[in-house]
């Protein structure tokens, strides 16, 4: 699937965006957020308060306990400060 | 009619867009949202904002009477002074327009995917703004 | 900024009046009231009206951190589409623009005064109007 | 004293504007309406439904028993309806 990481999230990453294939084990958000941060110290970093950390399943806002199904895209963000 | 854009906006010009040949067209509120002090730059989720955009338009629509509603919000680097934003809301009484353009930017500013950078630091979002969300739940 | 004309007013140029050179100006929310279907003509009592104006902005100064306010109200014959009255007010926050317009137009609309006539019929006073009043008391 | 009249008062009373000399015994602006509409029928009429006339001393609102004092000008006239 595909994720894309925005503001201060893509920041820390370090890229835009990137496609990855989580184990069958991941089936909601919180457990795609855990897993991305054992990929290494900057997604640890990135995730690391997750409770400030905002998802979209295709585009569609996301709570944590969402499963995830089968997204064409996964986003990531901080909470929005538009308008 | 709902847009993401580079460019400034004209709120004379986006008013009588909506109220051109007609005569139901009793109330109109605007609101205009500018920068303060410092040079900003906006990014956004290009895809997901022009669907949370749509969907923010009709909840306002299944709440209040509305002729006519716009939403215009600014992306890239906008300098002190500029406008951000705008929100239009047209309809035969005031109270409905007035809500409605109150409401619209409460889930803006909640719920559609822009961020803001100051220099290289993120701005950070408010309590006040969930807090003002919220009372329309 | 208060005035009482027959001429119509152009938003634009009235926000900018307001927020050319600041940068201290965060939020601009507008009101304008347009006639519906008929044709209206609209008198007033000169001399009282400028002074409920400035009292009704001054009020709103008194209950809100404003930047700026304008007011103007048109009189004479309006037809269908046209502008009757505009309201701006200029805020550091939304919420004290978005207040302290709905206040303006609530007062407006029951201490400044103005009559309006369709053909020899003058338009009654709107009970509603007197409650949206009331709530700011 | 001047008197103004506006909107139906005025047409009504079929003048916009006229100077009056009340007897002392008028004191606030409910007197004054009484003493009006004893100068004739079109007074009776615009005067009719006391409740509903506004009124204005010297161009601030005044409530029917507020006292005329010495005023340049006293204005009465049906609930606004401008906006």
């Amino acid at each position: 699937m595909k994720l894309l990481y925005f503001a201060s999230l893509r920041q820390k990453i370090g890229l835009p965006e990137e496609d990855v294939t989580p184990p069958d084990s991941v089936r909601d958000v919180a457990d795609l957020i855990d897993w991305l941060m054992t990929r290494g110290p900057e997604y640890a970093a990135a995730f690391e308060n997750k409770i400030t950390i905002r998802a979209a399943i295709d585009q569609e806002h996301a709570k944590l306990d969402a499963p995830l199904g089968h997204p064409r895209e996964v986003a990531f963000f901080p909470p929005v400060t538009g308008g | 009619m709902n847009r993401v854009q580079t460019e400034d906006f004209d709120i004379s010009t986006e008013i009588a867009a909506l109220t051109k040949g007609r005569s139901d067209i009793g109330a109109v509120v605007t609101f205009s949202g500018l920068v303060r002090d410092v040079t900003l730059t906006l990014e956004h989720y290009a895809g997901m904002t022009e669907r949370e955009l749509t969907k923010i338009e009709a909840e306002a629509n299944t709440r209040w009477k509305l002729q006519a509603v716009t939403i215009i919000h600014r992306i890239g680097t906008l300098n002190p002074g500029d406008n951000i934003v705008l929100v239009i809301t047209a309809s035969t009484h005031r109270k409905d327009a007035f809500e409605a353009a109150e409401f619209l930017m409460d889930y803006l500013k909640t719920r559609a995917p822009f961020w803001k950078r100051e220099g290289d630091t993120w701005v950070e979002a408010k309590a006040s703004d969930d807090d003002a969300a919220e009372r329309w739940k």
